[in-house]
């Protein structure tokens, strides 16, 4: 199979799915149809070919590796402009909402009481409606007296926050003396460079 | 009286403690505690007055801030060889502000990704299911953040016997209509002129309770542009 | 503004609407949000360059101008190859899944002990999973020892099924019938993940 229709092909399926695909799926659906037998290594300098075309001047959406697969995104320049098209509320997320998701997604697996340990109050409200917005999932019961549910995140978490995978989410800062954020602030102010 | 505003969804006692925190400018590793244990309890002393239910947990922190204050009151114990340095009585709280407030940084950082569907979108399927209970409830500004506008609101008027008010003579029923109706010509207003027609404590407090009930039916959304700026109120619908 | 964003935004908005998008539309809300005022035969030749790159080799789509607008589709060479990813659907919902959703449609609210009470048999795995496709929600706790979760139905349920509400609901039977045809088209329109 000539190279450019092997990259319209994989296209042309990560257009059409509506979930993000993954490139196992990719090879298999490609392996299948034209009888090709494909390695991942084959495919990856593919997609890197894709993204880079996508990532052009001109272009309004990109390639993007989500929740374990690739989907087209829209360039973020166009969030405005898109917002008035949906003509629909855009997702908001509460400070409360945003903590316990944090929590559950940083130190999963863990209990509801685990959660409220952390936060100092009840967080039986945010859970449940984390829970319904698919955000979070109930993984099982921990296997201490009580068999508490333990909870973690979905891959609807990683599509909607943009995350390839878990690894991807950023380091917890640890406390930083205040001193220290000074000196960076005078010193950026300053332009100095760093010492 | 007969109301009683939920809380659910609003932050904890460790939340109002890291905010007065920042809004004294206090260093969190050497917190003077007679002066955050002051600032904490009149707080929680104006959630009541508002009869906010306040949770069981505000009340421990109390009781655990006092604690500590009482702790540092007393002259440190002679240390006998071989035993242990006597720990800081603060030591205890300052680790969960700490453990805390990274996940509570952690979920601000989240919170400012690029979000599906409000900083990037997927290509468009025709069908797709529109959720109506789909927002999560809470608001972007945090009641803490409110109680501190509401508090500067309330220097400004002649104080009155705060507790002879009669809250069921002022509706607040009544005053939820009024913030509607402005919101339907305005669009927008600061939190400041949401009393502009109150004349009295009862009445700011009737309208402060108000707000706080259309954030929880999720009418009205409120926004704060920086720390300890201008709050505005917006009117959900408008945005449909 | 600049051409190249002109074009980006274009194709951005093609790219999210979910139907052929319009020109007029499009100008409508280039206008709204850049308070550009443009012209068709502005607009036009931005069209056709989009057209002209994606038509280039090595592209899996290409904008297509149909009923009256325009949208993005998958150019026919693939159309084998694509009708495949199609088809892969996931695995069918269980008749376990079907059983324990009757149950909780039916006598809801319930806890999960109910439920396997009645069925005699551990069903927290197809609970969490009919949690996971939002046909199930938590109600609360119910205020017994031990204060056990209890489960209701969802609006997506309703929706699925055709019901206008509970009261619609099918007999026992009838529903545990259901065609399998129901259950993929739920799978398919949930978007979700194969398990």
């Amino acid at each position: 199979m000539e190279k450019n229709a092997l990259k319209g092909a994989i296209e042309a399926l990560i257009f059409t799915s509506e979930s993000p695909l993954k490139t196992e799926k990719i090879i298999e659906l490609i392996t299948d149809e034209y009888g090709l037998e494909l390695e991942k290594n084959e495919i990856n300098p593919l997609l890197d070919e894709i993204a880079g075309d996508f990532n052009a001047e001109g272009r309004g959406f990109s390639l993007t590796e989500v929740a374990g697969g690739y989907q087209f995104r829209t360039k973020t320049t166009y969030a405005s402009l898109l917002q008035k098209l949906k003509a629909k509320r855009p997702p908001k997320f509460g400070r409360a909402a945003m903590e316990v998701l944090a929590i559950i997604a940083y130190r999963q697996p863990i209990t509801r009481a685990e959660v409220e340990d952390l936060r100092g109050v009840d967080s039986g409200g945010v859970v449940r409606s984390l829970l319904e917005k698919r955000l979070v999932r109930i993984l099982g019961r921990k296997e201490v007296p009580g068999k508490p549910i333990i909870y973690g995140t979905t891959k609807t978490f990683l599509e909607i926050f943009n995350l390839r995978n878990l690894s991807q989410l950023p380091t917890l800062k640890e406390f930083v003396e205040l001193e220290e954020v000074e000196v960076e602030r005078v010193q950026s102010e300053l332009n100095l460079p760093e010492s | 009286m007969d109301y009683e505003v939920k809380l659910d969804g609003f932050e904890g006692p460790l939340d109002l403690l890291l905010h007065l925190i920042k809004k004294h400018e206090l260093d969190i590793m050497n917190i003077p505690i007679a002066l955050i244990t002051r600032q904490y309890v009149d707080s929680i002393e104006l959630m009541k007055t508002m009869n906010l239910d306040i949770a069981g947990e505000f009340l421990l922190m109390a009781a655990t801030l006092m604690h500590i204050k009482s702790k540092m009151l007393l002259p440190p114990e002679e240390v006998e060889e071989g035993e242990e340095e006597e720990l800081d009585p603060r030591e205890e709280l300052v680790r969960r502000l700490l453990e805390y407030k990274k996940y509570k940084d952690a979920g601000s950082q989240l919170g400012e990704r690029d979000i599906l569907d409000r900083d990037l979108f997927s290509k468009g399927f025709s069908e797709e299911y529109d959720d109506e209970n789909d927002d999560l409830v809470y608001p972007e500004v945090g009641l803490f953040d409110l109680l501190d506008a509401l508090q500067e609101v309330l220097k400004s008027v002649t104080p009155s016997i705060a507790h002879a008010v009669n809250m069921e003579r002022i509706s607040i029923k009544e005053k939820t209509e009024i913030i509607l109706n402005r919101l339907k010509e305005e669009r927008n207003m600061t939190f400041q002129s949401l009393f502009d027609n109150d004349s009295t404590r009862g009445e700011i407090v009737a309208s402060f309770l108000a707000l706080l009930e259309l954030i929880k039916m999720r009418t009205v959304n409120v926004f704060q542009g920086e720390n300890f700026g201008v709050i505005r109120i917006t009117s959900k619908d408008l945005l449909h």
